[in-house]
Order: structure tokens, then C-alpha cells, then sequence
């Protein structure tokens, strides 16, 4: 088997560049890749577009790199957790692409699938459509939506092995399995990384064969940002 | 006239046994406390869970397990999880029997607008285009009338639109209104002690009703 | 939690007419819905349209169906294991479309995931490209193909549970999870049917969504097509 | 003049550590079989299998493990299973690194045809098209004529095509072949003691050679 095996997060994303395209997984703060974002903290790289669902709140998460200001454009279906991604949008030090969550899902897939472009009735009509084709098939219209092109994608997942292979834990898989599929280069980082063997062939969610590097993080913080409870009798 | 609980209680009327549901932020979660018992319905959050239960103990919380609001929550047993692309291919496919959610705006041709105020910071659409673009069946939970007493039920909406031609029913503190195939909100209930009258200067869009609108039944 | 348990076969299937489109789930003779093609054969239902990548062998699988003369057209990538199969196709008693498998399988995904055509580059300058439209994404050409539109997916899986959630038991996933997101109606049948809370979710391939029916098959024969072993020193 | 093994042999000279591959039907198979000590390989198998091993032990056969020649076999530690759109989203996507397959003819600007006979029972493409349509790398295992002496490496194909302009390389009992981008078959290396004369009068298409080139190695 292939050992995808890198030392940590910053040799993991050692060469990613100002200017880059990064996809980086997660809904909220559940699954998002805590070391990798710590370590392009750390690195300062600056200038980048990144492809999530959401950006992050002010101290955690892509809002660690908002107050560095090294993203130039976010691309997501819901920001605004964040009153310092606000304050650069508003002030046009940002650029934000908003767009409908089911299309960012399946424009991530569609380039892990080598799929150039999908159909989605997503934003027909709303000004989504924009400058976007249009096509009508069965009576009904859908807009032709491009696959994503990501210099890199960072995806958190729970178990991992050497060889690559991912297994998410519950809501956390999210958007972690398209973008794992969809980089030009993909970097995994594990809560558990173990050695190819010890994972059920039939659980993996997604083939090592998208992975080109893997490590286990550490200091897991797993922030929630709703804690929504009831009471036992 | 409904309070919140009153409209989720309503729209809890709307559904049947072995609908998949899809619940929206504000009043559709509400939705959730008050399904009849015997009837069996599956609720999916669209971030990748079907059969969503319902908040944990205190103490049970689990950083890894939240809904689309981003609240913690739990599974029932026959629950599943799946990645965000299969969630909204399963919205598409219209596997999901209903969807409920929130408006700003709703026209008599069934557009509505809900994410997204000129001028205003906008936080984005999240899963909410997906859904009204592919849903077999929406129901609209909202105030009548915004906080400015306008009303909400529009000739045309006046906001950026989340979807055209897609709202089929529409459940307020006040009424319960169907939007007609060609165009036009038809009145079908009246809440408790609301008049035809009331309705109809609430109801800027074009209002239908029977002489005789039944009030509706809470129980 | 929704039931979605039947009683067996016979039920599952009763409702499928003469005429109708059922997909199939299986890779040669893995993986395939043994009970209910034994229940179709009994059944007598005719003039089926046949989405499946294979046909089946004379004495088993589709070729069971083959013999009653049940199908007038296979949409397959390869056949033929099947001389009963080939009989037919060269008298002109059965139709068939052979397509790439890859475009198969991605047009079953396309029915599942409500996007009504894909674009693949498979079968670009063949004859399979006759007809269709033939566009170009950054400088590649793409086929455009549309989703399928069964009546019925009949799969098979190796447990599942009341709420019809399916696991499948190594390379006899293949076509089966795609297919069970495709039918609009979707029967499963399992080798072992456990109580909904019994499967783990995060180790569920088909979500209980797609499928309709399900009920636990007996007498698996699960015959193996080629037998190819080796010996121990 | 190499034998079936020869070719295989010299085939999995190609393979370099790292590689994700995929083997057709017939010589391609053999190949895995001469995979150089310490270089790390992946075989994928389009049914949906990365990490294919060898035939299980006698006694020892899954009806449920195949690869995509339905022949039993075994998976390795780090193997993993998916279903079939998503191996062919990965032949697509192009994360697969070379795929090896066999074909009837072979023309000149890299066009290839191994799936149809007019006149003759047709099994299929299989995944095939797919296949050769996708992968960034791909090489022919074949002979050099067919039965009736005719050559097989082509002007132009005269068989029903399987894929257009996009084999690379051809291993077959007499040489190593590239195909040229500007067209054309380029004579990497001879089989032992075959002269370039001989490869000359078994390739009808147009066939560069240097004045010097090299017999193969196998070892």
C-alpha cells in the first residue's frame, strides 16, 4: 500500500502559496480542520481563495485566518458568524461568492467525480443565475454549474490510516468527503491515524486514493457553537 | 391570532405518517414539538443526517453531532449520516416529502424571498435555494406582516428571491393560505377570532375566499 | 423511525407491470437480487426494459428471466456470459443498448441525486457518442447523458434495518447503492434484516430514504462466476 | 519474441513506486505478477475495489470479493470498497495513474479498438471507454498482428472505435512503441533478437525508428 504519511500540519501544507484556492471541510465548527488552520495561521500565507460552507467565528476556525487577513475571497452558502469577516466584507478588503449549499456540495463533487459541470434548479430565477446557462430539461429549468478547481483540499477526519483511507464520525463528515475528493492535492488531517489493516475495507468513506497526505492532529478543541440541551426529568 | 407555538402547531396538521421532513431555522423547528403521536416522520438536516432527535441531556452534547442550525442534537435508532453532496442529491430527487421554512416575502405566483435585505449585511442562502427549488411540497411559517405592518403576501416580491414559483401553502399568526396554480393566495383557514377583513388588509397579494372560511381547529 | 419491511419477494415485486423499467443491482452474479428475480420469473411479468450491468449467466440471475422471455431490451456495459442471451439478441427477440460502465453507473447516480444529465468524456469519437451532444470544457470533450428513469431499483444488500437502511458487504456494493438512490420505487432485499438502532450510522451505505421496501432473502446461493484460487505452499 | 509473460514483464517496468493502477482482462492481469520488489502499487478494480490482492486460497473464495473479471480474489491491509460511480469518478478525475488493457488495433495518432467485431457477437465496452477516455496513461498489451498475420498497429483503426487519441505507449511481443503526438508508432526498444526490419513489416502504420535502437531488458 501507498504511505501518505506527512510528519504534521506544517509539513503537510508546506507548500501551499499565497494565491492559492484552498477547499477546507466542515459545517460550523463541526469537522473542520483545526491543525491545518493553526499551522496556515502560523505560516502567514496570504491571499487565498477558500471554498467553505461557512467562514468560521471570530476566534475559531477560518475567522483565525479573517484577522490575519489572508483569505481574499471566500466562496460559501452561509458566513457572518463573525463580526471580523463582516467588518472586511463591508470595508471591501473581502470578497464573498455566495452560493446555494446543495450547489458548493455538488461542485466539490463534480470534481472529485470528473464531472466539468452539473445541473442544479438551485437559484433559477434569483440572482444566483447570473450570467449562468440555463437549460430546460423535462420541463423544468436548471442552471449549469461549474466543478470547483482547488489547489488544495484540508479535510478533518475522525479515523484515518496510513494508506490514506477516511472515516468520518457522525455530522462531522459533511463536506469532508467532496473536498477530499476534489484537490489538486488533498491533505487529511486524523483524530486517529492508524496503520493500513485496521480499517473495515466496507466502512471507509473515502479511498485512500484521494489523499496525498495524512497525519494524526493534536489538541482537538471540537468547539460547538450552538450547545442546545434539555433537562432530564 | 397564533403565536408561534400555534403556527408550528397547524402546520404539524400538514403532516402525514411516513413523510421525511426538512425543517427550517425559527418556526419550522418548532414544527418538531408538536407532530401527533402515531404518526412516524423522519426529520433530515441537510448538513447530513436523517431521523434528527432531539437536543441531548445536558452533558451529553456532542461537539460532532448538530443540525443545520449548528444547535447539538442527537439520532434516533435509524438514524443514518451521509456527506453533504448525497444530502442535497436526496433534497433534488425530491426523496424529502415536505419542507418547511421562513419568509421575508412570499407572491401570489408562489416566489418567495428570504435571505437576503439590500443594504444589509447578508449572511448567504445556505441550504435554502436547494430546497425550494426541489421540494414537491413547501410550507411558508411567517408573521403576515413585518415589523413595519406591511404585508408580506405580495403581488410580486420586492427582495432579492430565494426561488420562484414554489411555495404551495402558507401557514401566519393569522391564516391558512394556499397559493392558487394560477396565481393568487386562497384563503382556507382563519385563526381563532380573525376575520375574513382583517385578512384580506394583511394580505396585499390577491386574496380569494369563500364566503364561508372555516376557523381553524388546533387539536 | 418509517417501516419499510414487507414480507418477502412475492410482495416486494407485486406491483411491477409488464412494460416497466427495473434497474438491477449486481457485477456479474455479485450482488444481484436473487430473491427477487426468482420472484419475477414466478411472477410471469413481461416486456421488461432491464437496467443492469450484466445479464446474468444461462441458469442464473437475469438469464432466469431471459429464459421466460420476460425481457425485451438489457441496458448493459457487457454480456453475453449467457447463450440463452445471445440467441435472443442475434434472432432479434431482445433489444439491446451496451453502454460504457462508468456512464452507467453515473447515470443511476444522476437519477439519485436529481441532476438530469452528466457529462462524461467516455465514449467521445464512438459510436456510443452518435447522436448526443458532444460539448467542450476546457479544451476536452464531454458526452452529455442523461439520468435514468426506472419504475423499480431492486437491490440487494447484506443487512438492513426496518427503517430500510442498507450496508453491502464488499464488491457486492457496485451498482446496488446507486441503483437503490435511482428507482422511484426501490426494493431491497438483505441477507440479514436487523431492528432500526442496530446498524451503526456512520457505517450505513444507502440511507433509508431511497429505499421503499426491504426484506430479508433466504437461500442465498451467491454462486461465484469464476473460480480462481490459488494453493498454499 | 516475447511470450505473454515477456510482455507482462516488460509492462511492469513502467509501473513506478506510488502508482495507482488499473489492469485489464488477459495480459494486463499477468502484469501484477511482475511487479518489481519495493515499489508500493495500488490495483484498482473498476467494480469497485482499490487494494486488490491475489486469488484467495483454495477454500477460501468470497462470492462476494471479485474483481472486474468476476474472478475471486482477496483484498490487502489498506484496502478499501465503494460502490461504482465512485470508481468511475475516480478513473474520471483522473487519480488513477496508468491503466494497462488490451485492444485489436491500435492506430497511428493513438486511437484504439477492442471491444467490437462487426458481424460478431458483441459482449460489450465494459468499462473500457471509461477507462481510455480518462486515464492520463495508458498502455496497450497486445500482440503485434493479429491471427491472419495483419498488423495491428494501424494507419487508421478499421474496427468500431473504443477511445480516440489516447494511447501513449504499446508493449507487444516484438516492442516497446510510443505514440507520437504528431502521430505516428516511435520504436522505443526491439524483443531480443527481433531486428527492426521485422517490427517494420508488422506495423502497417507509420513507424519512426532510429538507427540504433535498443533491445529491451527484462531484468
Amino acid at each position: 500500500m501507498i504511505n501518505k504519511v506527512v510528519s504534521g500540519a506544517d509539513e503537510a501544507i508546506s507548500d501551499i502559496e499565497n494565491g492559492n484556492t484552498l477547499m477546507l471541510g466542515g459545517f460550523g465548527l463541526c469537522g473542520i480542520p483545526e491543525n491545518c488552520i493553526t499551522a496556515l495561521v502560523k505560516k502567514g500565507v496570504k491571499d487565498l481563495t477558500c471554498i467553505s460552507n461557512n467562514a468560521g467565528v471570530d476566534d475559531f476556525g477560518i475567522g483565525l485566518m479573517l484577522q490575519k487577513r489572508q483569505v481574499k475571497k471566500m466562496i460559501s452558502s452561509y458566513v457572518g458568524e463573525n463580526a471580523e469577516f463582516e467588518r472586511q466584507l463591508l470595508s471591501g478588503e473581502l470578497e464573498v461568492e455566495l452560493i446555494p449549499q446543495g450547489t458548493l456540495a455538488t461542485r466539490c463533487m463534480a470534481a472529485g467525480y470528473g464531472m466539468p459541470a452539473i445541473f442544479t434548479p438551485a437559484g433559477v430565477g434569483t440572482e444566483v443565475a447570473e450570467g449562468k446557462e440555463v437549460r430546460n430539461f423535462n420541463g423544468k429549468d436548471y442552471l449549469m454549474e461549474y466543478a470547483f478547481d482547488a489547489d488544495f483540499a484540508i479535510v478533518k477526519a475522525w479515523k484515518g490510516d496510513t494508506a490514506g483511507n477516511l472515516i468520518f464520525r457522525s455530522t462531522s463528515r459533511n463536506f469532508n468527503p467532496v473536498m477530499a475528493m476534489a484537490g489538486k492535492i488533498t491533505i487529511a488531517e486524523v483524530e486517529e491515524l492508524v496503520e493500513a489493516g485496521q480499517l473495515d475495507p466496507d466502512h471507509i468513506h473515502t479511498p485512500g486514493v484521494f489523499v496525498h497526505r495524512i497525519f494524526q492532529g493534536a489538541n482537538y478543541e471540537k468547539r460547538i457553537e450552538q450547545r442546545t440541551v434539555r433537562t432530564k426529568n | 391570532m397564533l403565536d408561534k407555538d400555534g403556527i408550528a402547531k397547524r402546520i404539524a396538521r400538514e403532516i402525514k405518517d411516513g413523510f421525511y421532513v426538512n425543517l427550517g431555522i425559527g418556526i419550522p423547528t418548532l414544527v418538531a414539538n408538536y407532530i401527533p403521536e402515531g404518526i412516524n416522520v423522519v426529520l433530515q438536516s441537510e448538513n447530513g443526517l436523517l431521523g434528527m432527535g432531539p437536543f441531548p441531556f445536558e452533558g451529553e452534547e456532542d461537539a460532532d453531532l448538530i443540525n443545520a442550525g449548528k444547535q447539538t442534537i442527537t439520532t434516533l435508532p435509524g438514524s443514518s449520516i451521509f456527506d453533504s453532496a448525497m444530502s442535497f442529491g436526496m433534497i433534488r430527487s425530491q426523496k424529502i416529502d415536505l419542507t418547511i421554512l421562513g419568509a421575508m416575502e412570499v407572491s401570489e405566483n408562489g416566489d418567495i424571498a428570504n435571505w437576503k435585505i439590500p443594504g444589509k449585511m447578508v449572511k448567504g442562502m445556505g441550504g435554502a435555494m436547494d430546497l425550494v427549488a426541489s421540494a414537491k411540497n413547501i410550507i411558508v411559517a411567517m408573521q403576515h406582516v413585518n415589523k413595519a405592518g406591511e404585508s408580506k403576501l405580495l403581488p410580486t416580491c420586492t427582495l432579492p428571491l430565494t426561488g420562484v414559483n414554489c411555495i404551495k401553502k402558507i401557514v401566519t399568526e393569522l391564516a391558512v393560505l394556499d397559493v392558487l396554480p394560477g396565481g393568487g393566495f386562497k384563503l382556507i383557514e382563519r385563526a381563532p377570532g380573525v376575520s375574513v377583513d382583517y385578512i384580506r388588509q394583511a394580505t396585499t397579494g390577491k386574496l380569494f375566499a369563500d364566503d364561508d372560511v372555516p376557523e381553524m381547529s388546533l387539536n
